[in-house]
């Protein structure tokens, strides 16, 4: 069995070879059957935990998943990874044939994202940083419009002076824009490289890497209860 | 600040602009022959950093060659006009130009002979990294907006059947409970039994339907109790059944349907059957 | 080309003969993805009317979709023709993975929880004599709760007039309660010890030494096969 870490990245050549090397076998198939059913029966992206739940004792979920994937790669619907999670969703190649007129999902203002790429891209990231970047106060509009969405969450607080409220991305994100993780983003590595993102690091310190895991980073802390005593008190989310 | 979109006009901290009055010919000769006038819309701008990044593609060289001190001075000539016209303008347009102002003076000058102040030439390379890190992110944003997106370009499965999950319930409950459910109930139980040992009554609606049935073979004088009380009730019920049966009977004489005497005080009740009934 | 629709009755072994006789060329293979893609982002069954609106003109359909059937025939989704339009679903061999019980936890109600103690202590015992003993009318769903956690059993009838249903407790019950008989249920004294009874008990009040022996007593007789003329008729297990 192939490393399946880099087959989740795979294009349809390498699928093509993978399947070529590896043949799964009788057992292999049936848990390929039943992943097949249960990604495709759940409402929504299906986490390995729960497939596991469903499956026979013992039955080997990532080769399953891996060959899965290969095999669907150059067909017309593809199964994707979204963090942990597993969909089928289209072929890129085919919106223009399943686009539907009447469903053009609403705009954001050009303030909204470009500040949604910097807190994708920089996070966690909190408000000044946020207006360091863009050269201009972030209103609160534009903050309300990205809660909204539910691409963006508050993850916590910046152990910092003030204890500013950090931002960052969730899992819808990476499901809207079709990113098997945040490291996927696009033009990450050349921004990295070019040391773009080192905002509240002195230079030299290294670039770091977009976070969107559940857990803080070492210089976040919890929400806490204390009242937001930013601008955007009206950001958190409703009880 | 937010723009709505590329063409409306945006709210903008110097507030209340009209657009036509914020749109005019910027002064300045630097630009390329052949170009269009460069008309300068301040409410175009998302602040004055987005407004040097501006500048700074003017000078059509990469962003890390450019020269901040011709931008600088593009941004006081931009500024200046601004005022010309009186435009109000922001006050971190202002504020921002005022740092232009001190750079351009540092970068002209020769360093002073004790350099306490920071070395303009890391200023400049410092606003440079700026507007390359602004670029970039709009780039970013650009390909982050170009990514098919779900819903639009990408689709999940139209009709899912859904994965049910079954709740099958799993009763708990400890042996107290089970025990202390016991003795409650029949404590309780033991008690109430004994409290509401209640009192057989005939009520008065029995009495007047036994009657009834016994008035049709009361052809002669018969005694009451020869019929109910030997016949219908045990000695505890006998009061009651006595007592509601009296009632019951005045009733039926008032409605002439029998007669009633009593030869004595507590001697026993004798009824019969109307004779005028009886005949018929 | 084999008859089509013949092909759309076709079992595993027919399609795997069918996909070897025939390859659909590159051209087909691009139907069948846009085939693919459309009927899977469908909300609802797609007629081929439809998906000709959506494919480039003058493509060939109907083998698209038997290529795709056969394709799909032995997997863990297969695609079905319902009149004359088209959905996926899950293999119907594979519906038992999509259900899984989860076990919630629940409580008794306090009616259900006196009636378990009275069958307890006076099993075996009837409906009429557990309603004498708590001196309220019996309903339906009590027992019906009583006869789902499984701690309760019909034993049989007892021999008498209307040969009423008799009820005892199973073995899940000592289990459930941490009994190892249900002789070890505490006698009045020990209640009385425990403080669950107060003093204001009536002459002659007795609690019962409780017997759940598997056969059958002497005044007890087998259900038989006639059906419940009790008001429970519904507690019977099912068959």
């Amino acid at each position: 069995m192939a490393d399946q870490d880099s087959l989740f990245d795979l294009k349809a050549a390498d699928a093509a070879a993978f399947l070529a090397r590896e043949t799964p076998d009788e057992a292999q198939r049936e848990v390929m059957r039943l992943c097949e059913a249960l990604i495709f029966a759940a409402t929504e992206p299906l986490s390995e935990d729960e497939m596991l739940k469903r499956l026979p004792q013992g039955a080997a979920l990532a080769p399953a998943l891996a060959y899965l994937k290969a095999e669907y790669v150059s067909r017309g619907v593809n199964l994707v990874r979204v963090g942990k999670k597993w969909m089928f969703r289209t072929a890129p190649d085919l919106a223009w044939a399943l686009q539907r007129e009447q469903q053009e999902p609403r705009k954001l203002s050009r303030a909204a994202m470009e500040t949604l790429a910097i807190i994708a891209y920089h996070q966690p990231a909190t408000r000044a940083e946020i207006e360091d970047i863009r050269g201009v106060a972030l209103s609160k509009g534009t903050m309300d419009v990205l809660l909204e969405t539910g691409w963006v969450r508050l993850r916590g607080r910046r152990r910092a002076p003030g204890r500013p409220v950090t931002y960052g991305t969730t899992e819808n994100f990476l499901l809207h824009f079709g990113l098997e993780q945040i490291s996927d983003l696009p033009g990450l590595d050349e921004l990295k490289a070019a040391g773009l993102f080192d905002g509240r690091l002195p230079k030299g310190f290294g670039v770091p890497q977009p976070r969107d895991d559940a857990g803080l980073l070492e210089d976040e802390e919890p929400l806490g209860e204390e009242p937001l005593n930013e601008a955007f008190a009206s950001d958190l989310p409703e009880e | 600040m937010e723009r709505v979109n590329d063409n409306a006009p945006g709210r903008v901290a110097s507030g209340g602009l009209d657009r036509a009055e914020a749109e005019f010919e910027a002064a300045g000769g630097e630009r390329a022959e052949g170009e269009a006038d460069f008309r300068v819309d301040v409410d175009g701008y998302e602040g004055p950093l987005d407004l040097l990044l501006e500048l700074a593609r003017r000078q059509k060289v990469d962003l890390s060659r450019i020269s901040v001190l011709a931008l600088a001075e593009q941004y006081l000539e931009f500024i200046e006009a601004a005022r010309r016209v009186r435009l109000e303008l922001a006050a971190d347009y202002l504020v921002m130009a005022a740092w232009l102002a001190y750079l351009k003076s540092r970068l002209l000058l020769p360093a002073p002979p004790k350099a306490e102040e920071p070395d303009p030439r890391e200023l400049a390379a410092s606003l440079a990294r700026r507007l390359k890190r602004l670029q970039a992110i709009r780039a970013a944003a650009e390909r982050l907006s170009e990514r098919p997106r779900l819903g639009r370009d990408l689709f999940l499965r139209g009709a899912p059947e859904g994965l049910d999950i079954i709740n099958a319930p799993l009763y708990r409950a400890s042996l107290f409970d089970l025990l202390s459910a016991y003795a409650i109930q029949r404590q309780k139980q033991a008690l109430s039994h004994v409290s509401l040992k209640t009192r057989q009554v005939w009520s008065l609606a029995e009495a007047r339907e036994a009657l009834e049935r016994i008035v049709g073979m009361a052809v002669e004088w018969t005694t009451l109790d020869d019929y109910l009380i030997a016949w219908v009730a045990t000695p505890a019920q006998a009061r009651t059944v006595r007592a509601s049966t009296f009632s019951a009977s005045l009733e039926m004489v008032k409605e002439g349907l029998i007669d009633l005497r009593q030869d004595r005080a507590f001697a026993p009740l004798w009824l019969r059957r109307r004779q005028a009934l009886a005949a018929e």
